[in-house]
């Protein structure tokens, strides 16, 4: 067994590399970078957040009382649960366990499509409440063109966190096909870790996503 | 390419190894891959040159009489878009940088070569898309894409261009992303960071900008594209939206985007000067770190783009003394550069020429920086004709010359040939001259308040006018003498040997045109970085 | 040699004969190093062309030369930052008994309106050795307000007010630019300051015939509107007494204290709920859409325009107890 | 080959995480005034650290340079964020 993995492993040593101590310090680097890029992009949503927050305290506020609290507290434990089940996933294949490996990816997604579910669910909430903005937005209480804006900031946060969601899903299926294709053993599993640490970023924009947007008021009305 | 001639037919190099489309389009060798930036970035360079030709026709006259206003508003900005993103910023480090990192530090490729291929592609998409916008009716937005006016007043392709930029953006982040992890990581033995040539020390600097900036400038660029497609109106000033904090978003990677566009061509002369000096490059420490500087405190000091725009005046006079600091490293590498010619064996051929050009011009670039940087001299002279001036004089001075002094420098190593050497001299001098009779003049224009942008102006800046229109025709002959010669050079050139030029650096340790895998085995380094005492006293050359 | 090719634009203002010392101290210091870097590098290409020199002499480097070129042309760059920001800051910080005009910018022209009333289109008539205090605010994108004369240039936003003063010192008639690219005629967008000697700006006053002043205007529209009926002037109405409140911090209703400015009034009638005054509710309708820019400065003029007696503390109808419900919030 | 870690160690973080996310949300109950942002904000940042530390294996990477890489990402996040912010506090003075 350990010979034709050992083979296998030797087969995915890129040419241009020394070894495969080597290949996999560059590629986990590669990827770390990819990840800073990442932070840069997600940074300057923060970045309006906070500018916003400070010029429109009162309005921040008065939206942050529409948000449906219960959705995203749930929705952050079902994050971090696929986040567990994805480091777990990683630490199987490197101990040569294909099939629970397998088992802890498809447990990730299933996480992730129940995110994404819930997300679709409080978005439509929104949409009926009106809060959707644009011309068929309006919003009784103080300061509506303000809140409209938190409105406008709330939705492309967690639109473009949605985006990274779906991008995620599609990386561990892919993960999950391959793996089931026999191509990563306890040797060579790069990609699955790369998908690892690509997953839990997305899981740590959500983090902050979670308090900035959802615990701003004290009481909350949904 | 495959009309290399015969007398190299023999020996297998990057060039005969595979020849078809195929080889060319899914190429991973880092030499190729250069090579379809080359070409790639030249076509994109004569588009943006055709436009500023067309503006400076149109400033002939006071009143705009060659094109309506829409057109000329659209002619600068695809000048400003085509220019920056689709030629400044990939050309050294995509096409000197691709070729040559690799060789300087004894790799056989970079670290991710498909990610480098990846990169094309997503070069030539972004490309594509933004010929596209030109042909079908172009953008007026200026290369700054200021909201409200882009989100909400403009009727021209803006999403579109978004687009294009943000996917050439991703190609810049991914060869960023390669030399960072190439540098660190697939260095030859002994080839330690102290005997790193400066070149690939300007690169790694430059990487750093391209990873942690161009993120930045693709969230503000797609929050443009969001205000427009679906009314998600971050910037919307009737909800409050602040135009001020696209211009903080989009300057925090602009401005590090102009050193993304310097660094390079620093790297590249701090590779010519000693080369033709025959002696090290003086101070190898202060100019290498001198980079790193630069690319760390070119983020501190956007916002000097912004002194007028309404910021606060507290905030403003801290960017006025950050944007001072970062002057400080761009003046250690000049005084460095003209050090070490001091008591050197100095050698006229047209790298050097270009190089010598390039600490002149960038001299008085950097210079003008310094009125910009000071907050009460800003105040008049930003959005006239001086800032046009200053950063042409930096962008077109400094970085155009260094490329051209890169392309000649290397040339024989990428071809094989050599390049006609009194063509090339005849090319650098008209360039020189073109250049200084275009830019020059418009500073004066601009201190007597000139604006930019203008379609038509008042009478009084007309004489000025007409100096720059008529250097940038020497200036447009003078650029295309290079493009003939190298061209003629793949077929007529002299063989070129190994090292022509009699210059240091892993490099010109291999054949020229270089075998794939760069090295037959990987070299071991024992000596410093430019260890010209101990290599032949003349130019092998010129003899 | 050219009836007009100027080569040094004209002096106009104050703060333009500022600018120039500066200026012409760059010149001379950027000049005298530029000169002397290219007269270094033709004379080492010349002195030591290979031709004449057997061999390179090898330097490596010298740490004490390294410092010196650091730390001295960083001695020098702070004092360009230092009178820099003088300048910059006399410049941003209007003197307190400026002659105040409003400008409104509008895609491709210049709409400006006199205290007393005189409506101008790209046209500015203001006396000479005056202050004069532009407030300026645009209906659609970002220009800028630049007389190249005077050395001066503001950008003027949309939603937002922003100022610029200047002192003129010579009679005559300068270019007025807008500087910010702002759509097709945004090189059409331009006009004279035409600067009067005092008998003249006299004469000129007299004859504009301006319907009266602007806070005239803005008192017949602050009647018309019905904000009469909320902000009484004695302290029974719903809405603060706007009596003597122009300039002076007001308490809000979530503890924050914020000067009474012309922004703070624009977003008091425009987003009333923003910033609500300590001890009020926020019952106050929008009126965004309802009135347009240079209704908003007529009211701004009139709210100017109430002067009470000098009352120092914020400005509220209740006794100035602070408001014990709003826990004071830091943001 | 890179450290093998323990399960156990993992569902200990994954706990602590839980625990976080409930503290934080019942202390968005809890009108703490001026330091309710400041405690949200805390609690963020520590089960950031756990994920990056410990799921991320930042704590067990042999490459130096990928740490400097992380902490150089952060550090530019927070010059973006407080260079810009300086504009807006200082707006209102002068």
């Amino acid at each position: 067994m350990s010979d034709s993995s050992e083979a296998l492993a030797t087969h995915e040593l890129r040419h241009h590399f020394e070894n495969m101590e080597q290949q996999r310090g560059a590629s986990s680097m590669g990827m770390w970078v990819f990840l800073v890029t990442e932070i840069m992009f997600f940074g300057g949503m923060f970045m309006a957040y906070l500018a916003y927050r400070y010029e429109y305290f009162v309005a921040w506020q008065e939206g942050s009382q529409h948000m449906n609290f219960w959705i995203g507290t749930v929705n952050t434990a079902v994050l971090i649960c696929s986040s567990l089940t994805m480091v777990l996933a990683v630490l199987a294949i490197q101990q040569g366990r294909r099939r629970l490996t397998s088992v802890m990816l498809a447990v990730t997604i299933c996480f992730a499509m129940a995110f994404m579910v819930l997300k679709g669910m409080e978005y439509h909430e929104h949409w009926l409440a009106h809060e959707f903005p644009g011309s068929a937005f309006h919003f009784a209480g103080i300061d509506p063109r303000h809140v409209e804006m938190f409105f406008v900031l709330y939705f492309v946060m967690t639109g473009f966190h949605a985006l990274h969601v779906l991008i995620g899903i599609g990386l561990v299926s892919t993960m999950l096909y391959m793996n089931e294709r026999g191509h990563f053993s306890a040797d060579y599993h790069n990609p699955i870790e790369n998908t690892g640490l690509y997953w839990h970023f997305v899981d740590l924009i959500w983090i902050y996503l979670y308090p900035l947007l959802y615990l701003i008021g004290h009481h909350h009305v949904s | 390419m495959a009309t290399a001639s015969a007398i190299t037919a023999e020996r297998e190099h990057y060039l005969n190894a595979d020849y078809g489309f195929r080889s060319w389009l899914l190429t991973t060798d880092h030499k190729r891959i250069a090579l379809l930036y080359l070409i790639s970035i030249t076509f994109f360079f004569f588009i943006g040159g055709f436009f500023a030709l067309l503006i400076r026709l149109e400033l002939l006259t006071p009143q705009g009489d060659l094109v309506q206003a829409d057109t000329y508003n659209k002619l600068f900005s695809m000048h400003g878009q085509v220019m920056i993103f689709f030629f400044l910023i990939p050309a050294v480090p995509a096409v000197l940088g691709n070729f040559l990192v690799p060789m300087m530090i004894g790799a056989k490729d970079l670290a991710f070569p498909r990610i480098n291929l990846l990169s094309w592609y997503l070069f030539i998409i972004g490309g594509g898309l933004m010929l596209y916008t030109i042909l079908t009716g172009g953008v007026d937005t200026g290369w700054t894409f200021y909201v409200p006016l882009s989100t909400a007043y403009l009727g021209t392709h803006v999403v579109l261009a978004a687009v294009s930029i943000f996917i050439a953006g991703f190609s810049s982040i991914l060869t960023g992303l390669n030399f960072i992890v190439t540098i660190h990581r697939m260095r030859a033995p002994g080839m330690t960071w102290g005997r790193m040539p400066l070149f690939l020390w300007s690169n790694y600097a430059t990487s750093i900008i391209q990873v942690l900036g161009t993120p930045v400038l693709a969230i503000s660029l797609s929050l443009v594209g969001l205000e427009r497609m679906f009314h998600l109106g971050v910037f919307n000033p009737q909800l409050g939206g602040d135009p001020l904090l696209f211009q903080h978003l989009f300057w925090f990677y602009s401005h590090p985007a102009v050193y993304i566009m310097i660094l390079p061509g620093m790297g590249v002369v701090s590779e010519i000067i000693p080369c033709f000096s025959r002696k090290r490059v003086f101070g190898y420490e202060f100019v290498a770190l001198a980079s790193i500087g630069i690319a760390v405190l070119g983020f501190l000091v956007w916002a000097h783009h912004m002194f007028v725009a309404g910021i606060s005046l507290y905030s403003a006079m801290v960017f006025s003394f950050f944007s001072y600091l970062v002057a400080v490293p761009s003046a250690i590498k000049v005084f460095n550069w003209t050090a070490t010619m001091y008591k050197g064996k100095i050698y006229y051929s047209t790298p050097m020429l270009y190089a010598m050009g390039f600490i002149g011009l960038f001299t008085m670039g950097g210079m003008t920086g310094l009125f910009l940087a000071s907050l009460g001299v800003d105040v008049h002279v930003t959005d006239t004709y001086f800032i046009v001036a200053h950063f042409h004089y930096i962008m077109v001075g400094g970085m155009v010359m260094a490329y051209l002094a890169g392309m000649h420098f290397w040339w024989p190593k990428i071809s094989g040939r050599m390049y006609p050497e009194a063509w090339g001299k005849l090319a650098a001098l008209t360039i020189f001259i073109g250049f200084n009779l275009t830019f020059f003049p418009q500073f004066v224009l601009g201190w007597t308040g000139m604006p930019r942008r203008y379609h038509a102006y008042t009478p009084e800046f007309q004489v000025l006018n007409v100096l720059s229109t008529a250097g940038s025709t020497v200036l447009a002959v003078g650029y295309l003498l290079p493009m003939v010669y190298f061209l003629w050079s793949l077929r007529y050139g002299k063989e070129a040997g190994d090292n022509p030029w009699g210059a240091a650096g892993l490099e010109w340790k291999t054949a020229s045109p270089p075998p794939t895998y760069n090295f037959e085995e990987t070299p071991v380094v024992t000596w410093e970085a430019y260890n010209y005492d101990d290599l032949p006293k003349e130019v092998p050359v010129v003899g | 040699m050219f009836p007009n090719f100027p080569i040094w634009p004209v002096r106009a203002a104050t703060s333009a004969s500022n600018l120039d010392a500066l200026f012409i101290f760059l010149l001379l210091v950027t000049g005298t190093v530029t000169i002397m870097i290219f007269i270094l590098v033709t004379l080492f290409a010349l002195r030591y062309r290979h031709t004449i020199v057997e061999k390179p002499t090898p330097i490596l480097g010298s740490l004490a030369l390294e410092t010196t070129w650091s730390l001295v042309p960083f001695g020098i760059f702070l004092i360009f930052f230092v009178w820099g920001a003088v300048l910059y800051f006399q410049e941003r910080t209007a003197p307190p008994d400026s002659m105040e005009i409003y400008v409104v910018a509008k895609q491709w022209m210049w709409k400006l309106q006199h205290a007393d009333g005189q409506r101008e289109i790209n046209e500015l008539h203001v006396p000479v050795d005056r202050n004069v205090k532009l407030i300026m605010t645009s209906q659609d994108v970002i220009h800028s307000f630049f007389v190249p004369a005077f050395r001066l240039k503001q950008d003027v936003l949309p939603g937002r007010y922003t100022t610029l003063w200047f002192h003129a010192i010579r009679p005559g008639t300068y270019h007025l630019f807008c500087a910010e690219y702002c759509g097709t005629q945004h090189s059409g967008m331009i006009g004279s300051i035409v600067v009067m000697n005092p008998a003249a700006y006299e004469a000129w006053l007299s004859g504009g015939g301006g319907e009266g002043s602007l806070a005239s205007t803005g008192q017949k529209l602050f009647q018309q509107l019905g904000c009469g009926s909320c902000h009484r002037s004695d302290t029974q109405g719903r809405g603060p007494n706007l009596v003597g409140v122009f300039g002076k911090p007001v308490l809000l209703e979530d503890g924050r204290t914020v000067v009474a400015d012309e922004n703070y009034v624009r977003e008091s009638i425009l987003n009333p709920g923003a910033k609500i005054v300590a001890g009020f509710k926020n019952i106050m309708p929008s009126f965004q859409g309802v009135v347009n820019e240079e209704q908003l400065l007529s009211l701004i003029a009139y709210v100017k325009s109430l002067q009470g007696s000098q009352q120092a503390e914020p400005v509220s109808n209740r006794p100035a107890v602070p408001n014990t419900s709003a826990q004071p919030r830091v943001k | 080959m890179e450290k093998v870690i323990s399960a156990k160690l993992y569902f200990t973080v994954w706990a602590a995480l839980m625990c976080l996310t409930a503290a934080t949300a019942a202390l968005s109950y809890v009108n703490m005034g001026a330091l309710s942002p400041v405690v949200a904000l805390v609690i963020a940042t520590v089960k950031g650290s756990l994920v990056v530390l410990f799921f991320m294996h930042a704590k067990y990477i042999d490459v130096k340079t990928t740490v400097l890489v992380i902490v150089a990402g952060f550090f530019w996040l927070t010059i973006l964020l407080l260079m810009t912010m300086t504009d807006y506090i200082t707006r209102a003075w002068s």
